[in-house]
């Protein structure tokens, strides 16, 4: 489990390597639209072919440890989180890294949780007041949209209305449950 | 080993020896070097240093000689643009009076290209918006008379500044509706949730004059269009989630839409799934009129992965030119893209590495890799 | 791969419909960490960040568990020190008022370690030390009644700060000697090019009541000590280019200079060329008397190359008690590294990729690898 | 020759491969030591019997071209520079890139001309104003000393007296040639 956390936050501290978590993202959206219930690995985008063999010859357990790891991009409440993630720079999931503050506007999505079958509604809150955490890079944007639909874009910086504006880092916050 | 290593002894002996007959190099005096001529091979490639966020740079880069020609500041989350005489490179940015902590300032930066150096600036109220770098984050009115900045607080507005003057001549309310898309000497477009236009159009003074909301041209839920559209003869091109293509003309006092047209077929769409994605999604080529799309296959959620192809299509034909897969020449998804304008274009590429290809824009050739020419890099200026 | 497809479908299905009998989630509440109780095992690293300079900073990492503990802004070329009760991280550094552009302002920041969060500031005269770090760039006497700051303009002198009260009490003009060595409540004392250490003796109120040059104690010409010299129990340790031990106690009113001694031997120094070098360049368990010294073989000019093996040294006996090469774990050249004082001590060190290691400093065993923890990590201060 | 100022010049733009650029320093101090006139070459550091063999297999061209050239570290010119090459910032070895200002004041070197045998007295300025340069960094230091010998030292930030003092690339320029 420890290794399977440094493999992902070694991949994204590195600029050099960033590419790999990238690709990871990429891939993600296509399987989800390709089989909802694929389990989702790191593997190469130029092909679906190449992707589901990929797939199919990585390790499960690898998987299960990532979605279920806070400190991975592929954690499952990280479904359209954009930045650097908090449980890598002193914070948690949900928490904000000692001396910073968390943005009080924000922008809310939805992520199912494959451990429950559940969609749940999370809130994508930023950390601010210091300078870009740097560690564990992570681009994820299922269901996001761009600027002019606000409430579901994480291109801007949402701790534009903070006393000390500055972006350090992204939180993933359970609302509750959706119903649908 | 050992003769090597006289061998290599000797022979430096004796070239010293006999170049001791030649005068010694002439004193130097340091001087700051000035840019010649611009040439359309040039591009401003804007670094957002994502990881070191406060220290966005825009480098100058000669896509000939592929050497770096300068680099101008741009602080935090930056957005940047030229004056329509190219004169002039804008930087809206935010700074802080601790670095990255304490009393935010925002501003626009002027500076000159001819020397890269800054020539005043606009401070503006701590309102720009904070996003990505698009044409639309600030822009210039076609006779320069007026710049306009894009505002999120997150309410919605836009500045109307005086670049003349570097005065603010005011803010005007986009009732939810983002960025600044210029027209003419005194229109300004904005991109609706709803899928319109809301076009604001000034008075002499900057202030406005009237307004008006277009029909809708997209559906923000079933097929979004990117923001990161780019300039055609008549107005704005924008590629969608699902890569349809709508041409808006700008160049009548309203917005008219041209019929969307797809850059895929069905079975590329539906079957294949290839998508458009990046940070910049298009370029074009407006006197070819050849659009050139990174293309990936994905779906929901992959509209920022980077393209593992570049699509080259025909905007009049709609045909598609070229495929120019990446992999071939073992680069990365490229996540923004730009092409010269000249009669010889060259296509410039910048993977998620920030890795940046030139292409001959004709042939697909490969003409040059620049290692990380930057940290993020996400959006390219022509000269 | 289609059997594969569906295995996994129902795979996940059962396991849906299994796990729909277990409650939701807990809804949760977005708060600020606070750290525990300081670990010796923990240690602040400081990046430099030399390839976006003003965005320096200093994270507090965790060298049991590897984790990133929280972060410090720390502008441009800063110094970085701790208040004797390890309570406060000062930040000596300067920042612009366009970011990297623009009316320069030198600053001591004041963090609260418990928090890391900023307690105060004390403006400066433009005047200070733009280095790299040391333990010497800002300092408390060890009452912690003064702060103070090494100034090169390029004239020397040094700030003499009230940290209660946030305030400057005055400026102490050092005639071509540098950086701030505390002694005392109220002594300083600076390097000079002759080879001396100049001390100054405060009053009460921060200023000098007098002064005194010591002997030489080393040569600059001939075997120049490193400026990062390492608190020992009496005073500071410093290192020469060439191996020697440099002991200064500062516990009486003037510093007294222990013989010197080598941490080679003839052969190392003169045949085998084996020299220390690197940003920080030798770190020591004072409980211990063991020194850690970043090894090379050079010779001239080689004074910044990293180490290719770490060479321990018992300060009493000056016999040398293990070398640890780094190529055998792959290890690039150690510029940096620190050890925590500790009955169970671990020792730090940073490759010049600004990975960190960690290492058992009693067996000299890897424990651990983390990659790039910054861009250019050249100095350790433990907690 | 192209192709080799742009080896020099990736290999120090990537922050991942910093590591290439450095040791070749390491590498080149130790050999003027030990054979004064014997070509540079970049070369592993752990062990001179190495050095010497990876040098005796390398191309004497590639040595040339480096020392001639004035976007490499390996330059002659930049014996003890600390920093970013102006050369591959919008400058040249002895020019600052458009838009930032010298320092005024700077500190002396003396670097020997392996082409004519001289001894060179060179003044190392940084230009100053604008943000980090970043590309070809490099850090030679044959006879620099520490900091209590300023006029000596590349450690400090020579734009400290400019009106904008922050630090963007060096230069090497000649004053005259040394006469012993």
């Amino acid at each position: 489990m420890r290794s399977i956390d440094r493999l992902f936050e070694d991949s994204s501290r590195s600029l050099a390597r960033r590419t790999s978590r990238r690709s990871v993202l990429a891939t993600l959206g296509r399987m989800l639209t390709g089989a909802a219930l694929l389990p989702l690995l790191p593997i190469d985008r130029s092909s679906r072919g190449e992707a589901a063999e990929a797939g199919a010859s990585a390790s499960k357990g690898a998987h299960q440890s990532a979605i279920d790891n806070p400190e991975s991009c592929e954690y499952w409440k990280y479904c359209a989180i954009d930045g650097f993630l908090c449980s890598c720079c002193g914070g948690s999931s949900h928490s904000c890294p000692p001396g910073t503050a968390p943005s009080p506007i924000t922008w809310i999505g939805t992520c199912r949780n494959p451990n429950d079958g559940r969609d749940y509604i999370v809130s994508y809150n930023d950390c601010c007041g210091k300078t870009s955490c740097g560690n564990c890079e992570c681009n994820r944007n299922e269901r996001e949209k761009p600027m002019y639909r606000l409430s579901r874009n994480n291109d801007v910086n949402w701790c534009m209305a903070n006393a000390d504006a500055n972006y350090h880092c992204s939180v993933s916050v359970i609302l509750g449950v959706s119903e649908q | 080993m050992r003769t090597g290593l006289i061998g290599a002894g000797l022979l430096c002996l004796f070239g010293a020896l006999n170049l001791r007959a030649t005068p010694p190099l002439p004193t130097e005096h340091l001087t700051v070097e000035k840019l010649g001529p611009k040439n359309p091979h040039w591009v401003y490639v804007v670094d957002e240093a994502f990881f070191n966020e406060i220290d966005a740079r825009v480098h100058l880069f000669d896509g000939d000689h592929y050497r770096e020609l300068g680099q101008i500041d741009a602080g935090f989350n930056p957005g940047v643009n030229l004056s329509p005489d190219g004169g002039t490179t804008v930087i809206g940015t935010t700074y802080f009076s601790r670095g990255a902590h304490g009393t935010r300032t925002d501003v626009v930066e002027f500076v000159d290209n001819a020397t890269l150096g800054l020539t005043g600036e606009i401070v503006l109220p701590p309102k720009r918006a904070n996003t990505l770098p698009t044409y639309f984050n600030l822009a210039y009115s076609a006779d320069s008379r007026f710049l306009y900045v894009s505002y999120v607080t997150p309410a919605s507005s836009f500045g109307v500044l005086d670049p003349a003057n570097k005065a603010v001549l005011g803010e005007i309310d986009t009732a939810g509706c983002v960025l600044v898309i210029p027209s003419g000497p005194n229109r300004v477009s904005s991109i609706c949730e709803s899928g319109r236009l809301l076009t604001v159009t000034l008075d002499a003074n900057g202030h406005e004059a009237s307004r008006a909301l277009s029909e809708p041209f997209f559906d923000a839920d079933t097929d979004p269009i990117f923001v990161q559209g780019v300039p055609t003869n008549e107005g704005y091109l924008f590629v969608s989630f699902l890569g349809q293509v709508h041409e808006v003309d700008l160049s009548g006092p309203q917005p008219a839409f041209r019929q969307p047209w797809s850059i895929l077929s069905a079975t590329e769409k539906d079957q294949e799934h290839w998508r458009p994605g990046g940070q910049t999604v298009a370029a074009l080529h407006r006197g070819l009129g050849r659009l050139y799309v990174p293309m990936h296959r994905g779906g929901e959620g992959t509209h920022k992965a980077g393209g593992t192809e570049i699509w080259v299509i025909d905007t009049k034909t709609h045909a598609r030119v070229a495929r120019w897969p990446l992999a071939a020449h073992k680069l990365g998804p490229v996540v923004a893209l730009q092409v010269s304008q000249d009669s010889a274009p060259i296509m410039f590429a910048a993977t998620d590495k920030s890795d940046v290809a030139v292409f001959d824009a004709l042939t697909g050739r490969l003409r040059h890799v620049e290692k990380q020419l930057g940290q993020t890099v996400w959006f390219f200026l022509n000269p």
